[in-house]
């Protein structure tokens, strides 16, 4: 038998939290250098401004349960649309997927912590106090309805609006600033990652014996290194214009709307692979695990992933068909936006065959997975849709492609994110989460993501534009925008039922031991949660599933692997 | 793992490990910034306050790191970690020892797939040019046709423009034709292994009437000038050019008729325990590395 | 029970992780500084009114010094290397000072600019873009002197030896950025846009 | 483990899928008044989108159903049963030839759809130059409504775009240049035509045959500000002779009633006449709509209300109330004052 017992060392006691010794704990966590500790901030701050995206997600919805509701006043409202996506995108994707990574990558690659645990920690509070900043333009300045001066300009804050001229006050600073803070900390962050990835590697660990989640997250880092910079460099030029009376985007003076555009997207859509890679990652993880099969096709997988990193930044102006850009431009990004449906198409086709044959556990994680692969199908093809530029004019700024980036962002990163947070709950925490709470967390969720967007696709192709707080009661949108509320709300019980499972599971959940799933990357051998330093001894590999050559020494992976 | 034999070797004595000590310096800096930037949007003391975090935050920061870094002695505990499985036997693909592919993958399949693809697109040529020579006394007509209407800027061509050199057609025509080539070259080098009877049937007939009609099936709409101009004997000709010369080629270097024995999962070029080559070399880990 | 050999490769060398930092954060930077070459060159002749590029003067001796800084700070790498920490001393401060004549050129130029000429950030598109752009370097200068000098005063009391040669080399490498910068930035303002 | 692929259940799952993309919205649009439905094409440039959507939709419609259908049997056929021995199954690391094949194929689909893509593309949006008499329309997009300005005809109008029909035999395409007044917004007739964006700075260009005459509604697809929901637009797509009346009526001058002299007094006097022009009065402000002929059209506020005295009394009072956002600021007149105003207004047909 493949049993071995090793003398890993690890505490033998995991720290509570005591009400006593309060402040000494309050004290360790703002202190703390620890990958897994600030891994650990990072989701819990996501987590807790996925919750305050979801409210107002919910306050969108209420408001357009019905024409003509007057739930919110319309600059509420648009403060409301914009804090959700800038919210959702800035506060919840970026921080919980660089969580994540910031927890798993250096146990991934059998390092003690990341290159920079220092760096690390300031990365962290820059992005904390950059959300907190930018809340407090809730209550900051005076502006109407009691709210503040929040930014109203849309999360891609499209020039002039942003100008003085059309808004006065502070509400687009609040935007560029926080952003900028934010910033600073997710690029102190990427520094760090990839210098983890590249330099803290354990011994045997080559580059093409990382876990897949390991090279997506250096794919990630490498594409935030050049994107997020773009972005900060804009809002530099938006504040310059703003505070100094800059020109950049002063349409009066002879400055260009369109170059906003441009600069923005040039950060934007990369962002979106930025958010999907670290999903593709944990789905490679989750997957194979739960198949009991090595993924299929590493070396392609390892392609595709930079496939996309490149093309991903050739991509930008499928945002931009209707602005009047020639046609033979427009061509040229239809054709770079459908070539990357192919690398993107093969991670499908791959996870594909690694399920087939297999023999799939579905617990929680899985489901999730499985679920993610079935709606990126989806929001792949409606993908390939919007690229077809002709059919994009129609479709641009309509509810279709809010639909379509939902089912990107929700279908994909959310439900991955989930995935995620089950599949590694236990080596966090030592616990078990809720096995009968997860699978009504995830079919109440997967129900309730359906019901919502799968009628915006329709709602969309019957011409409603997005970015609007009331609409025409004539055009034949009343049900369909009533049906997508009521998904919002069922998916708000799912979310509801899934942090209860995580407060119930964190005190009451079963013991986990240090390797609960049967899984194979390094992190499994370490207790559960892991002591400080991860590993007493630094571990050695021979294979991309280190754990599979201890459980089968007959047949270990080093033997078949390219 | 097999590293036990490393233990304690190169930090602490195995006793305990030095870890970067805890630090409030970040925070500091991170919060002095956020104000420094936050005074923009409230008052200037703000950010006058948030310089002197930063500041601090700095000094406080560099002396953590210099002269040396600063280190905090964690204990090691004992506590074993059990690495098992309840699931140790591994089902296999039942093959028998003659069953070893050949080496079917790889780059040199590729290369083959470029080989034949390049030579096939060589081999379609000829009939194109020779219809546009016979039917409309011009080599250009068929590049023309391709490259012209390939991009889509055509209205209403005439037959004689569509006769006549131009060199923006002919670039188009040869990119188009170039990368199509390839890329059905590659398409059968991955295909023809499992389906490996009468591979110069397969690609030199059953492929190119396939083709065409899928083809003539909604080129009329994907270029309707095109479609208006072609000649679907001759195109079927040309199809039947390339898949002759590039399956010639393909099962030639990638010795198909080899695997006509082969288990499917062996054609389809599974890389599965007891179907690779590497099972001999068990002993010998140091080789894999220079696969890659 | 495993037999499988213990895997020792003996040669486990990685990067250096503060120079892969430095690598990472300086492709972050060329991100920056390519979105305001963009601008700079997109904004070439768009200006409504007020001064044109035409008054700039070539800063051929600025110039001359910054490059000349990339050498200098390379024999004060090569010295400390080497453990020369004297000759090492000398050489980072020269850096310094050519970098300190760069920015006090800089600063005169715009002085000219404002007081002789009435170009401010606001004057027109020119003005934002020019003065956005240079100033986005010269900050860069002004950090890179900052951390420089912090390197100097160390060096003067004895701090540091010829173990921070790797940390030495990697400051050294951001000082080289910023000089390559400068050619760009260089031909983009003082060649191409005038 | 191969089995013949299910023929009927692709078809029906093509047919699902079909009525969910291509039926459901014309179903609902039907349903509606006021449809701008985006798969119900009634122009030249309309029907070319909608012919290559639907291409393009039968691509990704049968690359749906082929994916999901095997990712649904491998979760059907592969899970563990609970007769399953507890043992891992065969071990597969890849294969390179199926990863060769799928993705060649995805490429060559790629290429196809590209080019059919490309062709509509020149095909939209490079149309033959306008050729004399075309008709030339100004698009000028203001925070929140539409400004018209026809140059050939001398007419300016707003948030109601008047053009003529345009058929097959009798071709009479519209030419329109797009410009935008402060932010960026966007033009959209979904039953007409893709959407073209209103960039200050940045002057675009657009053209529409429509080949039906009737009234096809649309609004601004660019946020833009608080009013952006309220920034509604109408086509009415004319006869000939339709079109000619319209023209004619808008040419004259605006009806001078002695009867509501009083409310042309306070029109004149007041701030009115700094952003609004009714002509052969002193009135020639350009920040808002001109109103010269004002009840001849159906709505006031880019749509948000109909054009009826009412409507016109709570809009003078308080255009914010009806429109929240709008730049018009309340003229605090006294309500006897406003009344004159209204009767005026409602004079000029």
């Amino acid at each position: 038998m493949a049993d071995q017992t090793l003398p890993i060392p690890g505490p033998t006691e995991i720290p509570r939290i005591g009400t006593a010794g309060f402040s000494e704990w309050l004290h360790s966590w703002i202190v703390t250098v620890d990958h897994k500790k600030l891994g650990i901030l990072y989701v819990a701050y996501s987590l807790f401004f996925l919750l305050v995206g979801g409210v107002e997600a919910m306050c969108i919805r209420i408001q357009l349960m019905f024409p003509h509701n007057h739930f919110v006043s319309p600059q509420v409202y648009d403060e409301l649309f914009t804090m959700h996506g800038t919210t959702m995108v800035f506060l919840v994707g970026m921080p919980i997927l660089f969580g994540f990574a910031n927890y798993v990558v250096p146990l991934m690659v059998g390092a003690r912590d990341m290159a920079f645990p220092r760096l690390n920690a300031l990365s962290f509070w820059l992005t904390a106090f950059g959300g907190i900043l930018l809340y407090f333009s809730f209550v900051g300045g005076f502006g109407l309805y009691g709210m503040g001066s929040a930014p109203d300009v849309g999360w891609f804050a499209y020039a002039p609006l942003t100008a003085k001229a059309f808004t006065p006050g502070h509400n687009t600073d609040y935007w560029a600033l926080a952003l900028i803070v934010a910033g600073f900390g997710t690029l102190g962050t990427a520094i760090n990652l990839v210098a983890t990835i590249i330099s803290m590697r354990c011994r045997g660990m080559t580059l093409f014996r990382m876990p897949l989640f390991v090279w997506l997250m250096l794919a990630v880092s490498g594409l935030t290194l050049v994107t997020i910079t773009p972005l900060t460099a804009a809002q530099v030029m938006l504040l310059i214009d703003r505070y100094l009376g800059g020109h950049f985007f002063d349409t009066q003076a002879g400055g260009s709307a369109l170059i906003w555009i441009h600069f923005f997207w040039i950060f934007g859509h990369p962002e979106v692979y930025v958010l999907v890679l670290p999903a593709f990652g944990i789905a490679s993880e989750i997957i194979p695990v739960f198949s009991r099969k090595a993924i299929f096709g590493y070396s392609t997988m390892v392609g595709a992933t930079i496939a996309i990193f490149f093309i991903s930044l050739a991509v930008w102006a499928h945002h931009m068909f209707t602005v009047g850009l020639t046609s033979v431009s427009i061509a040229f990004f239809v054709l770079a936006t459908m070539v990357i449906a192919v690398p993107t198409g093969i991670k499908i086709f791959n996870w594909l065959a690694t399920m087939w044959g297999g023999r799939l556990r579905f617990d929680t994680p899985m489901l999730f997975c499985v679920a993610f692969v079935f709606q990126f199908v989806i929001a792949g093809l409606t993908g390939v849709i919007l690229a077809v530029a002709p059919w994009d004019w129609e479709l641009h700024n309509s509810y279709f492609v809010i639909a379509h980036f939902h089912y990107v962002l929700v279908g994909a990163i959310v439900f991955n994110i989930f995935a995620a947070i089950y599949y590694w709950f236990p080596k966090v925490t030592g616990r078990m989460m809720s096995e009968k709470l997860g699978k009504w967390h995830f079919w109440v969720f997967f129900a309730g993501f359906h019901l919502t967007f799968d009628p915006m696709h329709v709602v969309g192709l019957l011409g409603m534009p997005r970015s609007i707080y009331t609409y025409p009661a004539n055009r034949g949108w009343n049900t369909l925008n009533m049906v997508i509320s009521i998904g919002a709300f069922v998916q708000a019980i799912g979310v509801l039922i899934f942090v209860w499972n995580l407060i119930q599971s964190l005190r009451h959940g079963k013991e986990a031991g240090n390797d609960p799933w049967d899984a194979w990357t390094l992190e499994w051998a370490t207790p559960s949660p892991p002591p400080p330093y991860n590993f007493a001894v630094d571990p050695v590999v021979r294979s991309r599933r280190p754990l599979w050559d201890i459980k089968h020494p007959d047949d270990p992976d080093w033997k078949y692997e390219e | 793992m097999e590293e036990t034999a490393h233990k304690g070797a190169e930090h602490g004595n195995g006793q305990s490990i030095h870890l970067p000590s805890p630090t409030g310096w970040p925070i500091m800096l991170a919060f002095g910034f956020t104000m420094l930037l936050a005074g923009l949007v409230t008052t200037f003391m703000i950010s006058i306050f948030g310089f002197v975090f930063i500041v601090a935050g700095c000094v406080g920061w560099f002396h953590d790191v210099l002269p040396h870094e600063q280190h905090e002695e964690v204990p090691i505990l004992e506590q074993p970690v059990v690495i098992t499985t309840s699931r140790a036997v591994v089902e296999r693909v039942k093959l028998t020892g003659e069953h070893r592919p050949h080496a079917a993958g790889g780059t040199s399949a590729v290369m083959a797939g470029i080989q034949g693809g390049i030579a096939g697109g060589i081999a379609m040529a000829i009939p194109a040019m020779l219809y546009g020579l016979i039917t409309h006394h011009s080599v250009w007509y068929a590049i023309n046709l391709l490259g012209g209407a390939g991009v889509g800027d055509w209205a209403h061509v005439t037959a004689a423009a569509i006769a006549t050199f131009h060199w923006q057609w002919l670039l188009i025509a040869c990119v188009i034709h170039g990368i199509m080539c390839l890329l059905v070259g590659l398409l059968f080098v991955a295909m023809l292994p499992m389906l490996p009877r009468y591979p110069v049937v397969l690609c030199g007939l059953v492929a190119p009437i396939l083709w065409s009609g899928i083809i003539h099936s909604f080129l009329g709409f994907v270029n309707p000038e095109l479609s208006a101009h072609i000649s679907w004997p001759w195109f079927v000709v040309s199809q039947i050019a390339f898949g002759v010369v590039a399956g010639l080629i393909i099962s030639r270097q990638t010795h198909i008729h080899t695997s006509k024995h082969l288990p499917l999962a062996a054609r389809m070029g599974f890389v599965i325990p007891g179907m690779t080559h590497h099972d001999s070399d068990a002993g010998t880990p140091h080789g894999e590395k220079e696969t890659h | 029970m495993s037999t499988a050999p213990i895997y020792a490769d003996e040669n486990w060398n990685l990067p250096s992780r503060g120079m892969v930092a430095m690598i990472s954060l300086l492709i972050g930077e060329s991100a920056i500084f390519t979105i305001f070459v963009v601008a700079y060159i997109f904004y070439i002749g768009h200006s409504v009114t007020g001064p044109t590029p035409a008054i700039l003067q070539v800063p051929i001796l600025n110039t001359i010094c910054l490059l000349s800084s990339s050498i200098t700070i390379i024999l004060a790498e090569r010295a400390i290397e080497h453990g020369q920490m004297r000759r090492f001393a000398f050489f980072w401060a020269f850096t310094m000072a050519l970098g300190i004549k760069f920015l006090v050129g800089t600063g005169l130029e715009w002085r000219d600019l404002i007081y002789n000429h009435g170009l401010t950030i606001s004057t027109n598109l020119f003005g934002t873009t020019f003065y956005s752009l240079v100033g986005l370097h010269a900050t860069h200068v002004v950090i890179g002197l900052i951390m420089l000098s912090i390197v100097l005063i160390f060096t003067l009391t004895g701090h540091v030896k010829q173990q921070h040669a790797e940390r030495i080399k990697v400051l050294a490498l951001y000082w080289h950025f910023v000089d390559a910068v400068w050619v760009v930035v260089f031909t983009v303002v003082y060649i191409v846009g005038r | 483990m191969k089995r013949r692929p299910n023929l009927p259940l692709i078809r029906s799952g093509v047919f699902i899928l079909a009525t969910f993309f291509v039926a459901l919205p014309p179903a609902l649009g039907a349903v509606a008044r006021a449809s701008a439905n985006t798969l119900a094409p009634k122009s030249t440039q309309a029907h070319e989108i909608f012919s290559l959507a639907m291409f393009a939709l039968a691509i990704v419609g049968g690359i749906f159903v082929v994916v999901e259908s095997l990712l649904t049997y491998a979760v059907i056929k592969f899970r563990r049963r609970k007769t399953d021995p507890d043992q891992e199954p065969p071990q597969v690391y890849g294969s390179l030839r199926i990863e060769l094949a799928w993705t060649v194929i995805p490429i060559l689909i790629v290429i196809v759809l590209f080019l059919t893509t490309a062709r509509i593309i020149f095909a939209v949006q490079d149309p033959p130059p306008p050729k004399n008499g075309d008709l030339q329309v100004t698009v000028v997009g203001h925070q929140f409504w539409w400004e018209f300005r026809y140059p050939t005809l001398g007419i300016v109008t707003a948030n109601e775009l008047h053009i003529p029909v345009s058929t097959r035999q009798d071709p009479d395409p519209t030419y329109l240049t797009l410009l935008s007044a402060d932010v960026d917004h966007s033009f959209w007739v979904p039953e007409l035509a893709g959407k073209t964006d209103l960039i200050p700075n940045h002057p675009n260009h657009m053209w529409i045959s429509p080949h039906k005459p009737g009234v096809y509604y649309g609004q601004c697809a660019q946020f833009c500000g608080t009013g952006h929901a309220n920034m509604l637009l109408t086509v009415y797509v004319d006869t000939p002779a339709q079109f000619a009346a319209w023209v004619k009526s808008q040419r004259r001058p605006a009806v001078d009633d002695p009867a509501v002299a009083a409310g042309r007094h306070i029109f004149e006097m007041d701030a009115c006449a700094n952003c609004h022009t009714i002509n052969g009065t002193t009135a020639h402000g350009t920040y808002g709509p001109d109103l010269t002929h004002l009840m001849s059209r159906a709505t006031i506020g880019a749509g948000v209300a109909a054009n009826t005295a009412a409507n016109l009394r709570e809009w003078v009072k308080n255009p914010n109330s009806l429109k929240p956002g709008a730049h018009m600021p309340a003229m605090q007149l006294t309500n006897q004052q406003i009344d004159e105003v209204v009767a005026y207004l409602t004079t000029l047909h």
